[in-house]
C-alpha cells in the first residue's frame, strides 16, 4: 500500500492531461507498442462529411470527414488512429487521485477535438464551443448521468466531472454526424494512439497486467504484461478484420 | 364525520385542517393565486428570451443566481442567459401551473367551494372532509410539480401537452439519483396527484348540488353559476380518468421500461431501441397518448371558460339591474357545450395524418360546438339591452371578458377548419387564440369575481379607485400581449422556439414580439395595483353590508362573512334567481329568499 | 358617468399609443437566418408569401374567415357600445326586466351556423380531400423523395437515377457516413443520396414519405402551406407541387417541439427552375473521399 | 364539522331516492370506468398496432405462460368474495352486527388471497422467467392493469379493515350511517370484481 500512496503523491505534482506522469523510481515500469491494421485498407475509405446544413462549420475548417476509421498510413506497417489503450486489470486496490487539470474538449468546425480521449474519474472535462453556431453534447452515458446540454455561442465553456468508470459516445445532435468517444478510468493508465499509432502507458508499478485495446470499429483486443521495475516492454497488437 | 364536537376547534383543524368550505375556498383562492403570479413570473421570464433572444437577462439573472445558487444558475442560466432546456422547462411548467394550479383551481376550487354551497343555501359540502382531503391532493400535487425545478436537468421541458416519445426519453434521472427524481417523471406523479384532488372535488360538488338544495331551489332557479360548476364538474369526473391513465402508462415508460408510446426501430441520438440508456422493445404507439391526452384536455378548455361565464353572468344580471336574458338557453347550452366537448378532441390532431372522413367528423362536431357558444355569448350581450348598466368594478371586468370571449372564441373557427389549420397548427396564432380565450377571458372573469364576492368573504369592499386603475392597465396590456400574437402565427412563427429570429418569418416580426413582451411586464406592473387593493381591503377596506350589490341570490342573505354552517336559520327559496327591477315594486331586487318585499 | 367613461377611453387609447411607440424602440436588430444563400421573398405579419398551386385555397379560407369574423365582432362591437351607452345607469332611467323579443340574434346564430356548414362543406372538406390525399399520379411524373426527421436534422433521400429507394434498417445506421441506415448491400442505395437540403423543381410535383427516426416532429414548410406531423414508426405520405415562376430559396421548419434544439431544426429549400440545375446539384452532393493529408 | 350532520348524510333525500354517500360512490365509479375504460381503449389499440414478428410482437395464447387455471381460481375467489360482502350488509340490515364482522372479516381474507396468489404464483414466476414490463407491450399492460387492479383490491382490503376494527364503533352510534357505508363499501368492491371479470377473459382467454 506503501508503494500506492507514493505514486498518488507523486501524481498529484506532476501529472499532466491524464497520461505520462513522472513516477518515483521504482513505479517506472513502461508499456509501449503500436496498433497494427493488417487487411484491405481500401476498404475503410474516410469521405467527407457535407456540413452545408449549417454555413457556420466551414467558417472554422473547410473540410471535414468520416472519423470512425482512419489509418497511418505513412508509418510501416500502416498503423491505426484514435485506438484506446488502457490497463484493465492487475493494478490491485491501489486507489489514484485525479490531477487537477482540466481535460479540454473542442468543438471547432463541426467536429469534437480529441475524437477519442480518456479522462479520470473526479476530474475536470471542459467542453467549449469554438463555432459561431449552436452546439449540443448528449452522453449517451451507462452509469454516469446522461448530460444533455447546448451552448448556443462561440466561446462557452461549460465544466462537468464525471464520477465513475464509464465508456459511453458523446453526440451532437444538432450536427448529427458529430461524434467523440470518452471513456472514464480509476487510474492514470491509458493512451490514445496518435498519428504514429503507437501507445505508451509510463510510470507503472512492477506487476502483471491486462491490457486492452479499443477501437470504436474494430472492437476490443487485450494481453497480459508482466512487467518489472524500470523495464520497458513491448506489446504490440493487430487489427485484422 | 360523526364529530359532534361543541367545543372550539384548535388553530390547525379552524384554519389548516379545516373541513368547512369557506375556509377551503380561500385556501384554495390563495395558494391558486400564488400558483397563478409564480406561472406569470415563468413567462415574463420566457418573453424576455423571446424578445432579445440570447441576451443576459438584467436584474432577474443576478436575482436568481443569489437565490438559487451558483449551481443551479450554471445549469439552468449560466451568465444569465437561459439555456433551451430552461426555456423549454419554462414554457411547459408556464402551461402547465396556469392551467392546472392556477385557473382551475381559482374557478372551481375557490368560487365553487366558497359560493357554490352558499348559493344554494347549503350549509356546508355533502362530504366536508372529501373536500378537505381534495385541498390537500392540490396542494401536494403543486408542491411535487415545483419540487421538480430543483432536480437536476429542471422541472418538466416537454411541453405541458408532453407528447410522447420526447417526454418518454426526455431528461433519464442524473447519476445518483431516485428514478422518480426527474422533471418529466415529477410533472406525471404531480398529475396524478391534481387529477385526484379534481375527482374528489367534482363528486363533491356534483352530490352537493343534487342533495342539498334548500327548499324550493328547483334546478332552474339555481344562478347560471351553479349550473355551469355542475357541468363543469361532470367534464372534470368523466375526462380525467383517461389523462390519468395515459399518466400512469407514460409513468411505466419511463420507470419501468415498457414501450407503449414507443414505436419499433427508434433510434435516438443514433442509439438503436435505447431509452434513458436501458434497451426497450417496442411496438407502441406515440398516437395513442395524443388521443388520451386530448380527450381531456379538450373538456379541459370548458372547465376553464364555463365557470367563468358563470361568474360574468352573475356580475351582469346583478349590474344590469334585470333577469339574464335567454336562462334557459343558456342552461341549455351550456350542457350541450358539456356533451360535445367530449367529442372533438381530435382537432387539436389534424396534422397527424388524418384521412379526409376523420378530419370532416371532428371539423363538424368542432363547428357544431361553436354554436351554443355563440349561443351563450349573444345572451350574455343581449341581457345589457333594456338594462340600468352600472359600470361597478367587477362590472368592468365582466364587460371586458364579453369582447375578449368573443375574440378568443372566433379565432378558433380557423383553427377548426382543417384546411385553414395547415398553416396555422402549432403557431403563435393558436397561442393568440388560447389565451384569448383563458387569459383575457377567464382572468378577468376571475378578478370580477374576486371584486364581486370580496364583500361577501370579508365583509368588506376592495377599493374602487384602485379596482379601476387595475382593470384599465390589464385590459390594455392584455390586448397588447396577445393581439400580435395573432400577425405572428398568419406570418408562420412556430410556437415554442426558443430564438424564432432564426427563421425568416420570425425576424420579420420580431418587431411584433418585443411589443408583446413588453406588454406582458407592464401587465405583471399593473397588479401591484391588484396586490395593494387586494391586501389593504381585508384589513382597511370599507365596511359594507351583507347584501352591498342588491344582489338576489342566496348567498347575500348569509351575513358577511358567513359563520360555520352558513346560514342562521335554514332559507327557502321562493323565486327565480335573477328578480331585477320586478315591476311595481319599491326596491329593484327581490331576494330568492324573500316571502314577500320586506 | 360620462366623465368616467371618456377618462377610461383616454387612458386605453393613450397606453396603447405609448406602448406602440416605447416598445418598437427597444427592437434590436433581429438576428439574420444563418444560411448561406439569400431565402426569397418578404415576410411580414400577415400570411407569408404563396409559391405552392393549392396554397392559395386555404388562403382563400382564411381570409373568408376573418371578414366573417371581423364583422360578427363588429356587429356585436357595435350592439355592445350601443347598449353600454343607452342603457347606462342615471337618474331617472329604470332597467325593463321584460324579455326583449330578439328575432335578430336568432337569424344571425342562424346565419352564422349555414355560413360555417357552408365554409366546411364547400371549401375544408373537398380542399382537405385535394391537399392531403390527391396525390399525383405517375403520368405527371412527380419526384420522389423520403423525408426523415430526427432530433434535430431534416434528412432528405434522394433515390439517385435508377429513381429506386435504397433499403433502410436501424441496424445500418453510422451517424457520420450512413446517418439513414441504407443497408450497402443493397444495389438500390448505390447511387443514392442523402442531405440536408431539400431541392425540387418548379412546377414538377413532389411526393415526399415523412418519417421520424426519433420523436414527434412536423414537416412545415409555410410558403408551401404545408404541414404534417412527422410520428415515429409511421410512414406518412404528403405531396406538393410549386407555382412554375417559384425558383428561389425557401425554409423548411420543424413545427413541433422536438428537444432542446427544436428551434434550430431548420433546413434549407430550393425551388430550382429546370431539372437540369436539380440534377447537377445531386451530382455535387454525392460523397466524395476524404483526403486526410490534405486537411489534417 | 358542525354538531349536526348535513342533511341526507343518512337517510335518504326524498326526490333523489338515495343518501349523499351512495351517490357519491356511483359518481366516483363512474369515473373508474372512464379510467379502466381507457385502459382497455388502450389495450386495444396496442394489440392492434403491435408488429406481426420481432421481439416486440403481442404474445400468442400459447406463448403466455399465463394458466386460465389460476387465473379462474382467483375469479373465483374474488366473485365468492363479493357475496360475502352482500351477506355482511343484509346482516346489517337485520342488526346482526357479529356475523356481518365475520363477513366482512372473510371478505377481507378472500381478498388477501386473492393477492397472495396473484403474487407469489404469476407474479414471482414470471417474472423470473424474464417475462418483464419491457418484454413486449403485451407484458406491460398485463402488469399496469393487473397491478392497478391490485392497488384497487389493496384499498379495498385497507377499507374494510378500518370498517372491522376501528370504523366499527360507528354501529353503536348510528347503525344506519354504519349500514350505508358498508352498502358503499360494497359498491366498491362489486366493481373492482366486475373489473377483474373483464380482465381475466382479456388477459388469460383470447388469443
Amino acid at each position: 500500500m506503501h508503494r500506492g500512496k507514493a505514486i498518488v503523491l507523486a501524481l498529484v505534482g506532476a501529472l499532466t492531461m491524464g497520461w505520462g506522469c513522472q513516477a518515483m523510481a521504482d513505479d517506472n515500469a513502461v508499456i509501449k507498442g503500436k496498433i497494427v491494421f493488417k487487411g484491405d485498407v481500401a476498404k475503410y475509405k474516410r469521405s467527407t462529411i457535407k456540413t452545408n446544413k449549417d454555413p457556420q462549420c466551414k467558417k472554422s475548417k473547410k473540410k471535414i470527414g468520416t472519423y470512425a476509421v482512419i489509418f497511418n498510413k505513412k508509418t510501416d506497417p500502416i498503423t491505426v488512429r484514435n485506438v484506446m489503450v488502457y490497463v484493465k486489470d492487475g493494478l490491485g486496490d491501489r486507489t489514484y487521485k485525479a490531477p487537477d487539470e482540466p481535460v479540454l474538449l473542442t468543438q471547432f468546425g463541426c467536429e469534437y477535438k480529441p475524437h477519442v480521449f480518456g479522462i479520470m474519474a473526479g476530474q475536470t472535462l471542459t467542453v467549449k464551443n469554438g463555432d459561431a453556431t449552436n452546439h449540443n453534447i448528449h452522453f449517451q452515458s451507462k452509469v454516469n448521468t446522461q448530460h444533455n446540454f447546448t451552448q448556443p455561442k462561440k466561446g462557452m465553456t461549460k465544466d462537468l466531472t464525471l464520477l465513475k468508470e464509464d465508456t459511453f459516445f458523446v453526440k451532437c445532435d444538432v450536427h448529427p454526424w458529430m461524434g467523440c468517444h470518452i471513456q472514464v478510468f480509476d487510474h492514470p493508465f491509458f493512451a490514445v494512439t496518435g498519428k504514429d499509432g503507437t501507445f505508451e502507458l509510463k510510470g507503472l508499478p512492477a506487476g502483471k497486467y491486462t491490457i486492452e485495446a479499443f477501437h470504436e470499429k474494430f472492437g476490443k483486443m487485450s494481453m497480459t504484461v508482466e512487467v518489472a521495475s524500470g523495464e520497458t516492454k513491448t506489446a504490440d497488437f493487430t487489427y485484422a478484420p | 364525520m360523526s364529530g359532534e364536537h361543541h367545543k372550539e376547534l384548535g388553530f390547525f383543524r379552524k384554519y389548516v385542517f379545516s373541513v368547512d368550505h369557506k375556509v377551503i375556498g380561500i385556501q384554495y383562492g390563495i395558494t391558486a393565486l400564488c400558483f397563478l403570479f409564480f406561472g406569470f413570473c415563468l413567462i415574463m421570464m420566457i418573453r424576455w428570451q423571446l424578445a432579445y433572444p440570447g441576451e443576459p437577462m438584467p436584474l432577474i439573472g443576478g436575482l436568481l443566481e443569489r437565490l438559487m445558487g451558483a449551481k443551479w444558475a450554471e445549469e439552468f442560466m449560466p451568465g444569465g442567459r437561459m439555456t433551451p432546456d430552461f426555456y423549454n422547462a419554462l414554457g411547459a411548467m408556464h402551461g402547465t401551473i396556469m392551467i392546472f394550479l392556477g385557473v382551475v383551481p381559482l374557478l372551481v376550487g375557490a368560487f365553487g367551494n366558497y359560493v357554490m354551497p352558499l348559493q344554494i343555501g347549503a350549509p356546508d359540502m355533502a362530504f366536508p372532509k372529501i373536500n378537505m382531503a381534495s385541498y390537500w391532493c392540490f396542494a401536494a400535487g403543486g408542491v411535487i410539480m415545483l419540487s421538480s425545478f430543483l432536480v437536476p436537468g429542471g422541472a418538466a421541458n416537454s411541453g405541458w401537452t408532453s407528447y410522447p416519445p420526447l417526454s418518454a426519453i426526455a431528461q433519464p434521472p442524473a447519476a445518483g439519483w431516485p428514478i422518480l427524481f426527474s422533471g418529466q417523471t415529477l410533472w406525471l406523479v404531480g398529475m396524478v396527484a391534481l387529477i385526484t384532488s379534481s375527482l374528489l372535488g367534482s363528486v363533491n360538488f356534483i352530490v352537493t348540488i343534487i342533495q342539498l338544495r334548500v327548499k324550493g331551489l328547483t334546478m332552474f332557479r339555481l344562478p347560471f353559476f351553479v349550473w355551469a360548476q355542475f357541468v363543469t364538474s361532470f367534464l372534470l369526473l368523466l375526462a380525467f380518468p383517461p389523462l390519468e391513465a395515459a399518466g400512469v402508462l407514460q409513468l411505466m415508460d419511463r420507470v419501468a421500461g415498457t414501450s407503449f408510446f414507443l414505436p419499433e426501430g427508434l433510434v435516438v441520438s443514433g442509439q438503436v431501441a435505447m431509452v434513458q440508456g436501458r434497451e426497450i422493445a417496442g411496438g407502441g404507439n406515440p398516437l395513442l397518448w395524443q388521443h388520451l391526452f386530448w380527450f381531456l384536455a379538450h373538456p379541459e378548455v370548458y372547465v376553464l371558460i364555463l365557470p367563468a361565464m358563470g361568474i360574468v353572468a352573475e356580475i351582469i344580471a346583478n349590474n344590469t339591474r334585470k333577469p339574464l336574458w335567454g336562462y334557459r338557453a343558456l342552461v341549455y347550452s351550456t350542457v350541450f357545450l358539456g356533451f360535445m366537448s367530449f367529442i372533438v378532441w381530435a382537432h387539436h390532431m389534424f396534422m397527424t395524418g388524418m384521412g379526409t372522413s376523420i378530419s370532416a367528423f371532428f371539423a363538424t362536431t368542432t363547428m357544431i360546438i361553436s354554436i351554443p357558444s355563440v349561443i351563450i355569448l349573444t345572451a350574455l350581450i343581449i341581457s345589457l339591452y333594456n338594462g340600468a348598466i352600472r359600470f361597478t368594478t367587477p362590472m368592468l371586468f365582466a364587460l371586458a371578458f364579453l369582447p375578449m370571449f368573443a375574440i378568443g372564441g372566433l379565432t378558433g373557427l380557423p383553427l377548426g377548419l382543417p384546411v385553414s389549420d395547415i398553416p396555422l397548427h402549432d403557431t403563435y396564432y393558436v397561442i393568440g387564440h388560447f389565451h384569448y380565450v383563458v387569459a383575457p377571458g377567464t382572468i378577468l372573469a376571475i378578478f370580477g369575481g374576486i371584486y364581486y364576492w370580496f364583500p361577501k368573504i370579508t365583509g368588506r369592499k376592495m377599493n374602487d379607485t384602485l379596482g379601476r386603475l387595475h382593470f384599465v392597465f390589464t385590459f390594455i396590456c392584455m390586448n397588447v400581449v396577445f393581439m400580435p400574437m395573432f400577425f405572428q402565427g398568419l406570418a408562420g412563427v412556430s410556437r415554442r422556439l426558443f430564438d424564432q429570429t432564426q427563421y425568416s418569418w420570425g425576424a420579420a416580426v420580431q418587431g411584433w414580439t418585443i411589443t408583446s413582451s413588453w406588454g406582458a411586464w407592464m401587465l405583471g406592473v399593473a397588479q401591484i395595483f391588484f396586490f395593494i387593493n387586494f391586501f389593504w381591503s381585508i384589513w382597511g377596506g370599507k365596511k359594507v353590508s351583507n347584501n352591498p350589490w342588491e344582489a338576489t341570490t342566496i348567498e347575500w342573505s348569509a351575513p358577511s362573512p358567513p359563520p360555520h354552517g352558513n346560514f342562521a336559520t335554514e332559507p327557502v327559496v321562493y323565486r327565480g334567481p335573477y328578480e331585477y327591477s320586478v315591476p311595481g315594486m319599491s326596491k329593484d331586487f327581490f331576494p330568492q329568499t324573500a316571502v314577500t318585499e320586506a | 358617468m360620462y366623465r368616467n367613461l371618456l377618462r377610461m377611453l383616454i387612458l386605453v387609447i393613450g397606453g396603447c399609443a405609448l406602448m406602440a411607440i416605447v416598445s418598437p424602440a427597444m427592437a434590436q436588430d433581429a438576428t439574420a437566418p444563418s444560411f448561406d444563400v439569400e431565402i426569397t421573398g418578404t415576410y411580414g405579419p400577415f400570411l407569408p408569401p404563396d409559391v405552392s398551386t393549392t396554397g392559395h385555397q386555404s388562403d382563400l379560407l382564411i381570409n373568408t374567415l376573418h371578414w366573417f369574423m371581423g364583422v360578427l365582432f363588429v356587429g356585436w362591437g357595435i350592439f355592445f357600445v350601443y347598449c353600454l351607452v343607452k342603457f347606462r345607469q342615471r337618474p331617472g332611467h329604470k332597467a325593463d326586466p321584460k324579455p326583449v323579443k330578439a328575432k335578430v340574434s336568432k337569424y344571425a346564430e342562424i346565419v352564422v351556423a349555414v355560413f360555417e356548414a357552408a365554409l366546411l362543406v364547400g371549401l375544408s372538406i373537398p380542399v382537405w380531400a385535394e391537399v392531403k390525399e390527391g396525390f399525383p399520379t405517375e403520368e405527371e411524373n412527380p419526384q420522389h423523395v423520403r423525408v426523415v426527421a430526427e432530433q434535430f436534422a431534416w434528412n432528405f433521400h434522394y433515390p439517385g437515377p435508377d429513381g429506386v429507394f435504397g433499403r433502410a434498417g436501424p441496424q445500418f445506421i453510422d451517424m457520420a457516413s450512413n446517418i439513414l441506415g441504407i443497408d450497402p448491400d443493397d444495389e438500390h442505395g448505390a447511387d443514392d443520396i442523402v442531405s440536408g437540403e431539400l431541392h425540387v423543381v418548379a412546377g414538377r410535383p413532389v411526393i415526399a414519405d415523412v418519417t421520424s427516426k426519433d420523436v414527434i416532429h412536423s414537416f412545415s414548410i409555410p410558403v408551401l402551406r404545408l404541414k404534417q406531423d412527422v410520428i415515429p414508426g409511421m410512414r406518412i405520405p404528403v405531396w406538393f407541387n410549386t407555382k412554375d415562376d417559384s425558383a428561389g430559396n425557401y425554409e423548411v421548419a420543424c413545427a413541433q417541439l422536438c428537444g432542446n434544439n427544436h428551434y434550430s431544426m431548420r433546413a434549407l429549400m430550393v425551388i430550382h427552375a429546370t431539372q437540369s440545375d436539380v440534377d447537377a446539384w445531386l451530382e455535387s452532393a454525392k460523397p466524395e473521399e476524404f483526403d486526410e493529408d490534405e486537411f489534417d | 364539522m358542525s354538531s349536526e350532520l348535513l342533511p341526507y348524510t343518512v337517510k335518504p333525500h326524498p326526490v333523489t331516492g338515495v343518501y349523499s354517500g351512495k351517490l357519491g360512490v356511483w359518481l366516483f365509479l363512474a369515473s373508474e370506468v372512464m379510467l379502466f375504460g381507457a385502459f382497455f381503449s388502450a389495450y386495444i389499440l396496442l394489440k392492434v398496432g403491435a408488429p406481426l414478428e420481432g421481439p416486440a410482437h403481442w404474445p400468442l395464447h400459447s406463448e403466455r405462460h399465463m394458466s386460465w387455471m389460476i387465473g379462474g381460481f382467483n375469479t373465483l375467489v374474488l366473485i365468492i368474495s363479493s357475496v360475502t360482502m352482500v351477506m355482511a350488509w343484509v346482516s346489517l340490515k337485520s342488526g346482526n352486527f357479529g356475523k356481518a364482522r365475520m363477513l366482512l372479516g372473510a371478505t377481507v381474507a378472500l381478498a388477501v388471497l386473492f393477492l397472495v396468489i396473484k403474487i407469489t404464483m404469476e407474479y414471482i414466476p414470471h417474472w423470473r422467467d424474464g417475462l418483464t414490463t419491457n418484454t413486449s407491450n403485451f407484458w406491460g399492460i398485463y402488469y399496469t392493469m393487473t397491478g392497478l387492479h391490485g392497488v384497487h383490491i389493496l384499498g379495498g382490503i385497507v377499507v374494510i379493515s378500518y370498517f372491522i376494527g376501528p370504523g366499527s364503533k360507528l354501529w353503536h352510534e348510528n347503525p344506519e350511517y354504519y349500514t350505508n357505508r358498508i352498502e358503499c363499501t360494497g359498491l366498491y368492491w362489486h366493481f373492482v370484481d366486475l373489473v377483474w371479470i373483464f380482465l381475466f377473459p382479456t388477459l388469460y382467454l383470447m388469443s
